[in-house]
């Protein structure tokens, strides 16, 4: 279903290309002296769409990489690091592209059916990078790393008892735990949870990944090469894989039409246009996700700490219009709870509209009838992110919110103030319901700005991860989430869309709703048709 | 003993050329300058909000997690002592260790700065000749067509901003109109910048184009004097023939104000960059910078700003010295 | 005086640069008054020019023509505060410089040309980065940019004041450092000074447009957060882009054909 | 090159291109072989116009829309573009006002030369070292490399109007025109280049127009003398003809000038000097002063006293260091060893350390009238506001008091409200007097204020000055111009590398001149 016309375009823009090439050659010849002899323009031709359907190398554009990409997949904070920790490794499990955990480098992964209080965790057959064998011994020496080294996992596993991490045989181990939980497979999709061998050096990082680590440019672009002994039948499809990274979704889209990458992964969604204009060779891959950008109201502040003004902020927010204005459409609205894909999130919830008067309403009757003053704190964390705070103000203050917008640089929003701004944005990109309340709800949770505690919830939490059975657990995160919907502190109000453009000559695009990227950065199924 | 060092001082000053003499004590004071730009930049960028060992480790980090990286990172220690240690490094070229990916400063902004070095030179080569050529042109016969043009568009281009200069060329070269060139600048770090040309064609144009009106005018300003100043009249009152006057007259007196513009528009490029290689996507120094600030990534940003600090003073000196050499009134009132 | 005047009002690159500076300047003051809501929703995102919108809709579906409207004064204003600023410290520095003793005026010029040295943008965005990007902290940042440029211009006209002999006979008739300031070197800077202004204005305007390209600008309605939050949409709505950049293209064109006009007029003198 | 051939210009027109004015009002001159013809007039009148156009040359903004000028059978007015360069140089030569600036500053001094050959068709580098070598040699210059090595700034004033001269006649052209070639040049050296031009002539066969404003010189130089006057020729004759008998109300303006007599005295009502305090001493000492520029001496142990009433000339060439003098005396020089004293009371060396009474008592003209007027401020406005602040007169008082003093200077009402640009050198020069008279000073200095002037603005001006002085006005006069002294100073002194050579009465200094020096500056002017 390709048009010839991009390919003829595309063939005029090389000749040019050449001619210009061999112009500036000279140019740069002349201003070097004259000694050289390079010869022009390199491999960049090559490796163009015209690759048969095994092999060929894969470009694709990112949101910005950072000098801070970390070849440790424990120690990966960054959306670079991320990617690297999905090529070059494997998770035990992962979530696959219904919403469920899926078995990956595990063959299997079971709770002690009573309790969930230990898990028994069998692998599958895969070797290492250097042609070694994948052993339960690497399991236990990536926990043990974690604790040893206190990196990052050892924090959001509270539940895991390095000590007590056993080998059972060859291919499997047993994790007692500190305490039983169900979160168990769902904390251990994480890419930061990724599985090393024994004798991991971040320097040569060598994984079971689909790729194999090539050349790295810190915060330009890595390269992998495919490792022909991935475990997935005929993955990865493609020979190499570069991934470049961008500063914005414009430059992104541009590099796209313009036949430089095959796959820009993440696209502003009022980019679309864009890609639709730059004609038949390119597709837009889109599906709903679980990540959400979620005002955060403190409620060790005046005025969220009273529990009627977050009511009356969360009814002052037109939904729909946020869906309409800032994502063209191209998200979900929220309701203030979170997980709409996990099978356990409750949709029956009524469904949260903008109602003034009552927000009104509840504002006077918490002691503010002449409305109110807010600082809103929060940083570009995504594209949409300003937008969608611009929009906020506005609605708020037909509610009688007076809130004041204090945009500062992401470093910034993260610093010594983090946790002490009375409003805040946040990005969350959780996969199921559990990990986000462990991470920014429960009693602990590391990233709980809003600093809401209520007793009922993290009863109900604690009984529900150690819930075994399917259909009483998802009661009990009913009730989390009625409490949560009634008197919580953060506004969802819209849930993002994954968007991914690319080259019509690629396929094997997947959905992976409940994942942290675009397409769960599992680029290894993506390839080159015809 | 007075008089020998005396006389050895005078035997050393006098074995100095006077330019040598003057190019010493220009780089002696751009030394002293360096220093206190390296005081500025150093207390400014202590002034940064936010903490770069959060920023590496992310939300997670506990407080303990913070200091211990903090501590490894050396910046639990007094600002003065890490001022010392940094100016100590740099007195011997070494520009310290990027603070969030562990690297040399050196090997993480090496390639950076080559590929920007690479599209400002690529730029100084094609717009110098090109605004001479223009300047003279339009200076040869003001109210012509030349010098209509060249006024109309150094008016257009000058109430434009680079970076829509550079989404311009994109949209008109790369993207939506013609598909000519590529659209971002994503040089592949393995193969140095200048055997990508493809990919240098649009940075360059954007810069080009933004940089010739201001050039261009300066060339037509100076030359327009030189062509009416009594000794260009005189000549012609020799019977000096135009062109010849043109070349041999008029020009070589323009070359040492000419070079002052150059000098000034070559810093002007290096900051300037910094929009447009954001619109390419271009890895260099200007996104280094940004990139830096936002990672907080501080040797990283006093790495760069000592360096364009050092690049404005060396091309301020050669273009001083260059001028000196070549325009004979100044040369010879230094000896 | 009205010599120059009427050489001003002959020359049609004077009065075409009136015209265009004034038209923008009209727009940019009565704007904000003359349009409607600039934060009002008219349509999707980045619609054509039609219905409520007669320049189509931004990134966010408001409409074009009222967010120009609104976003000029501000954004003018800060240029125009922003050059003042610069210039004005620059003239204070610079005529401190051309009277201050030898020593004292090398040791100030060899810190003015290392202010120069600094590399600008680095500092700016430290700054910026710091303190947030308000219209006050833009205004300074842009603003100081200039001081050493105008200084070292000012300074050399006021040395071409300072020795000149009208300026000696007022010292001989006793009139004051106040006085021998506003009454001989001001007046003959004047048109130095008017001159530096227009360019540094012109800068500003150009500066922070740029500035707010990186993020680095004022979160409010302006022109230049306007060519900012667009710039992806250019293909597909030029007019949200374009119609911001017409008009600061307008006011700079209009100022930069002043400044010429009146050079030549000036010389013409 | 040519048969002797000499120029002739008729009905020449020139009209200025942006609003139609004619400048030159079909003039009519022929010119024959050989001959030596002075060209004088005030500046403005078209003499450098009429000079250009000899070479078929218009300034920009002027063009020629009548006439002819030939050259033998060279017609210079509508000849091609190359045709007219080949004669440029070759048939007729130039000679610029301003050597300075007309030298291109980055050719050495040969090369310039050698252009000029060059264009002309002589390229062997043999053929031009030779002659470069005589041209330099004709004008008295060295011709060895290392001076044709030389770049224009490394030359004197006189070595660079030589290079030009010798540029101008290298190709021995048959009409030569020298416009103001000694402007700028000391009386010696002036004197040398006029004879050095003469010769040349003579020895060519050249026909020379010599312009300049300088009739004296003129009629001492030229065959023939023309005087141009508002863009026409009004008197044209034999040097002596035209001095003997002048044609024109012009001329004899012009000729009354030049030996500057004592005219009368102008201003009888003039308020005279402010009471001082009766001291008996002089009223101005200078003592054992010895003022340095960047540390480097200019005048050694310069003393010198002025009565009250009194008018003391300080007599010598550029480079003397007597404007270094009058500068100290005024407070704008300071850096100096020795006393200059007021009553007997030493004043302070800077202008803004003396108190009010001692800056009233100073006042100083200054010699460029360009230069002493604020250009932002009416000349009513300049002259008030000495008033105001010397005398504390309010606004309207000093207004008052403005009017009245510019009447005195013979300026009316009208030049009240004008500003600088708008008067001519004489009326500014007028203003600035007016300045310094309104605070009724004891001592005016009179830095060389005549000798920016025209010859017939400058007799206008002495006039004046000799008025004020017969009134009693004290004044320390300082001038080149030694003859000038005679019609004005009581004593002179005679001022040579910063140093008295000679001081006495000024009658006596010219007519007895002890100093060998001070013979020769009569000498080259007198």
């Amino acid at each position: 279903m390709r048009a010839p016309h991009p390919r003829r375009a595309r063939r005029r823009a090389s000749a040019a290309r050449a001619a210009l090439a061999a112009a500036l050659t000279l140019v740069l010849a002349a201003a070097c002296g004259g000694g050289s002899d390079s010869t022009g323009p390199t491999g960049q031709e090559s490796s163009s769409g015209t690759a048969a359907a095994e092999g060929g190398t894969l470009r694709v554009g990112v949101p910005s990489l950072s000098t801070s990409d970390s070849l440790d997949p424990a120690a990966a904070t960054t959306t670079g690091g991320y990617v690297i920790a999905r090529q070059l490794f494997d998770t035990l499990v992962e979530y696959g592209t219904g919403g469920q955990v899926a078995m990956r480098l595990a063959e299997s992964m079971e709770p002690d059916p009573a309790d969930a209080s230990s898990w028994t965790v069998v692998l599958r057959d895969a070797v290492w990078h250097d042609g070694t064998p994948v052993t339960a011994d690497d399991v236990v020496a990536t926990v043990q790393r974690w604790f040893s080294e206190q990196l990052p996992p050892a924090s959001s596993l509270p539940f895991i008892d390095p000590a007590r991490v056993t080998v059972v045989d060859e291919k499997t181990v047993h994790f007692q735990l500190g305490y039983p939980t169900m979160t168990f497979p769902d904390a251990l999709t994480s890419p930061t949870t990724a599985i090393v061998p024994a004798s991991f050096d971040p320097a040569t990082p060598i994984g079971s990944g689909p790729f194999k680590l090539g050349a790295m440019e810190p915060g330009t672009r890595v390269t992998f090469t495919a490792n022909d002994d991935y475990f997935v039948e005929d993955e990865p499809y493609v020979d190499t894989l570069e991934v470049i990274s961008f500063p914005d979704s414009t430059s992104e889209a541009n590099a796209l039409i313009g036949g430089q990458i095959d796959v820009a992964s993440a696209i502003d969604p009022t980019l679309i246009p864009i890609v639709e204009s730059g004609g038949d060779g390119f597709d837009v891959f889109e599906y709903a996700t679980t990540g959400t950008l979620t005002w955060q109201m403190n409620v060790e502040q005046e005025p969220f700490d009273d529990p009627r003004v977050r009511q009356a902020l969360r009814l002052a927010v037109d939904r729909d219009q946020i869906v309409e204005q800032v994502y063209a459409g191209h998200a979900s609205v929220g309701n203030d709870v979170f997980g709409p894909t996990d099978p356990a999130y409750d949709d029956t919830l009524a469904q949260r509209e903008q109602d003034l008067d009552k927000a009104r309403a509840l504002l006077a009757e918490a002691g503010y009838p002449d409305g109110v003053d807010v600082e809103l704190t929060a940083a570009p964390i995504q594209p949409t992110a300003t937008r969608q705070n611009e929009v906020l103000v506005q609605q708020a203050a037909e509610a009688g919110f007076r809130i004041t917008f204090n945009e500062v640089d992401s470093a910034t929003y993260y610093g010594d103030a983090y946790g002490t701004y009375p409003l805040s944005l946040s990005f969350w990109g959780f996969l199921s319901i559990f990990d986000q309340a462990a991470f920014t709800i429960v009693d602990n949770a590391p990233y709980n700005a809003t600093h809401w505690q209520d007793d009922e919830y993290n009863a109900l939490y604690q009984q529900a991860v150690r819930t075994v059975d399917d259909a009483e657990r998802t009661e009990l995160v009913h009730q989390m989430q009625a409490i949560e919907y009634d008197r919580g502190a953060y506004v969802v109000a819209v849930f993002l869309n994954s968007i991914t453009a690319h080259s019509t000559t690629v396929t094997g695009f997947e959905a992976y709703p409940n994942s942290d990227g675009p397409v769960g950065y599992n680029f290894s199924s993506l390839r080159f048709d015809g | 003993m007075t008089t020998t060092s005396l006389r050895r001082g005078t035997a050393i000053t006098l074995a100095l050329s006077p330019v040598a003499r003057y190019v010493l004590r220009r780089l002696l004071l751009g030394v002293a300058m360096l220093f206190v730009v390296s005081v500025v930049v150093f207390f400014f960028t202590q002034a940064l909000p936010g903490d770069v060992a959060r920023q590496v480790l992310g939300q997670t980090a506990t407080d303990d997690q913070v200091a211990r990286l903090r501590e490894q990172l050396g910046l639990d220690r007094g600002v003065v002592a890490q001022y010392l240690d940094w100016i100590g490094g740099l007195v011997t070229f070494d520009l310290g260790t990027s603070l969030t990916s562990g690297t040399p400063v050196a090997d993480l902004v090496g390639t950076r700065v080559a590929n920007s070095a690479t599209i400002v030179v690529l730029t100084a080569v094609i717009l110098i000749p090109l605004a001479v050529a223009l300047g003279v042109a339009a200076a040869r016969s003001p109210g012509g067509v030349v010098d209509g043009v060249v006024s109309g568009s150094v008016l257009l281009i000058l109430a434009l901003p680079e970076f829509i200069i550079a989404i311009l060329v994109v949209v008109l070269l790369a993207t939506n109109v013609w598909r000519l060139f590529a659209p971002t600048s994503i040089l592949d770090p393995a193969v140095p910048a200048w055997e990508q040309p493809d990919l240098l064609v649009l940075p360059v144009l954007a810069l080009v184009i933004g940089s010739l009106p201001y050039f261009t005018e300066s060339i037509r300003t100076t030359m327009t004097d030189e062509l009416t100043s009594e000794h260009v009249t005189w000549a012609r009152l020799c019977g000096v023939a135009e062109r010849r006057i043109l070349w041999r007259h008029a020009l070589p007196n323009a070359v040492g104000p000419g070079l002052q513009v150059a000098g000034t528009t070559l810093i002007y490029l290096t900051g300037g960059i910094v929009a447009v290689e954001n619109v390419f996507a271009f890895p260099g120094v200007g996104s280094a910078l940004t990139a830096a600030v936002a990672n907080r990534d501080i040797p990283v940003v006093q790495a760069i700003a000592m360096l364009l600090a050092t690049v404005a003073l060396v091309v301020y000196l050669v273009a001083d010295v260059l001028g000196i050499l070549l325009t004979p009134r100044l040369r010879t009132a230094l000896t | 005086m009205s010599a120059v005047a009427t050489q001003l009002v002959r020359r049609p690159s004077v009065v075409a640069g009136t015209l265009m500076t004034a038209a923008t300047l009209f727009v940019a003051f009565a704007g904000p008054a003359l349009a409607g809501s600039p934060d009002e929703f008219v349509g999707a995102p980045f619609q054509g020019p039609g219905g409520d919108a007669p320049l189509g809709t931004d990134v966010m579906g408001r409409s074009v023509l009222a967010r120009l409207l609104a976003g000029g004064r501000d954004f003018l204003l800060q240029g125009i505060l922003a050059a003042a600023l610069g210039v004005g410290a620059g003239v204070l520095l610079g005529v401190a410089l051309a009277s201050a003793s030898r020593r004292v005026a090398d040791l100030v010029l060899s810190l003015n040309d290392t202010v120069i040295v600094l590399p600008q943008i680095v500092i700016a965005l430290l700054v910026l980065t710091r303190l947030g990007a308000t219209p006050l902290t833009l205004v300074l940042v842009v603003g100081i940019v200039h001081v050493p440029q105008s200084a070292r211009v000012v300074r050399a006209a006021t040395q071409r004041v300072v020795t000149q002999d009208y300026y000696d006979s007022a010292r001989t008739l006793g009139a004051s450092r106040r006085r021998l300031f506003t009454g001989e070197v001001l007046p003959n800077i004047a048109g130095v000074v008017l001159l530096e202004l227009s360019i540094r204005l012109a800068i500003s305007v150009v500066v922070l447009a740029s500035l707010s390209y990186l993020g680095f600008g004022s979160t409010d309605t302006q022109w230049g957060r306007m060519i900012h939050e667009n710039q992806g949409g250019l293909t597909i709505q030029p007019w949200a882009v374009l119609a911001p950049v017409i008009c600061t293209g307008v006011f700079l064109i209009g100022v930069n054909l002043l400044r010429g006009g009146t050079v030549r007029a000036l010389a013409v003198r | 090159m040519s048969e002797a051939s000499g120029i002739a210009i008729s009905g020449l027109r020139i009209h200025a291109t942006d609003d139609r004015r004619e400048v030159l009002h079909g003039v009519d001159l022929t010119v024959g072989p050989g001959e030596f013809v002075g060209i004088a007039g005030e500046t403005g009148s078209g003499k450098t116009t009429l000079g250009l156009s000899a070479l078929g040359f218009a300034r920009p903004g002027l063009s020629v829309t009548a006439g002819s000028v030939a050259v033998g059978d060279h017609q210079l007015i509508g000849a091609g573009r190359e045709e007219l360069r080949r004669l440029r140089g070759d048939v007729v030569g130039y000679v610029p006002q301003d050597p300075a600036t007309a030298l291109n500053p980055g050719l050495r001094v040969g090369a310039g030369l050698r252009e000029v050959l060059r264009a002309h068709g002589i390229g062997d580098r043999d053929e031009q070292r030779r002659r470069i070598a005589a041209a330099f040699g004709a004008v008295g210059l060295p011709h060895d490399d290392a001076f044709l090595r030389r770049y224009p700034n490394q030359l004197s004033g006189g070595q660079q109007q030589r290079v030009s001269i010798a540029t101008a006649f290298v190709l021995r052209p048959a009409v030569v025109v020298l416009d103001e070639p000694t402007t700028g040049l000391d009386a010696a050296t002036k004197a040398a280049v006029v004879r050095l031009v003469h010769d040349l002539s003579r020895s060519a066969g050249a026909s020379v127009l010599f312009i300049s404003h300088d009739l004296r010189l003129l009629m001492e130089t030229a065959d023939r003398l023309i005087v141009v006057y508002r863009g026409a020729i009004v008197d044209d004759g034999p040097t002596a003809r035209v001095a003997a008998e002048p044609r024109h109300e012009y001329t004899r303006t012009l000729l009354a000038a030049v030996p500057a007599p004592v005219g009368a005295a102008l201003a009888r009502h003039w308020p005279g000097p402010s009471p001082g305090d009766a001291a008996t001493g002089p009223v101005l000492a200078v003592d054992a002063l010895t003022a340095r520029h960047a540390g480097v001496a200019v005048t050694s142990d310069v003393g010198f006293t002025v009565d009250a009433g009194e008018c003391v000339a300080l007599v010598g060439e550029s480079g003397s260091g007597k404007t270094t003098i009058a500068r100290t005396v005024a407070g704008l020089h300071t850096s100096y060893d020795g006393t200059v004293r007021l009553d007997g009371e030493v004043l302070a060396r800077s202008v803004s350390r003396r108190n009010l009474t001692q800056l009233r008592a100073l006042q100083y003209v200054f010699q460029n009238p360009f230069g002493s007027l604020n250009p932002r401020r009416t000349a009513g406005r300049s002259v008030a506001l000495a008033a105001e602040l010397v005398l504390g007169m309010s606004r309207p008082e000093a207004a008052d008091a403005a009017a009245a003093a510019l009447e005195r200077v013979g300026l009316s009402t009208r030049h009240l409200r004008s500003q600088p640009h708008a008067l001519s050198g004489g009326e500014r020069q007028r203003v600035a007097l007016a300045r310094a008279l309104i605070c009724r000073p004891r001592i005016l200095i009179c830095d060389e204020v005549t000798s920016s002037l025209d010859l017939s603005v400058q007799a206008e001006i002495v006039q004046l000055l000799t008025g004020l002085q017969s009134d009693g006005l004290t004044m320390l006069f300082i001038t080149h111009d030694l003859p000038l002294v005679s019609t004005i100073a009581q004593r002179t002194l005679v001022l040579r590398d910063g140093a008295v050579v000679e001081a006495g009465p000024t009658p006596d200094v010219l007519a007895t001149p002890q100093h060998e020096y001070t013979r020769r500056l009569l000498t080259v002017t007198g």
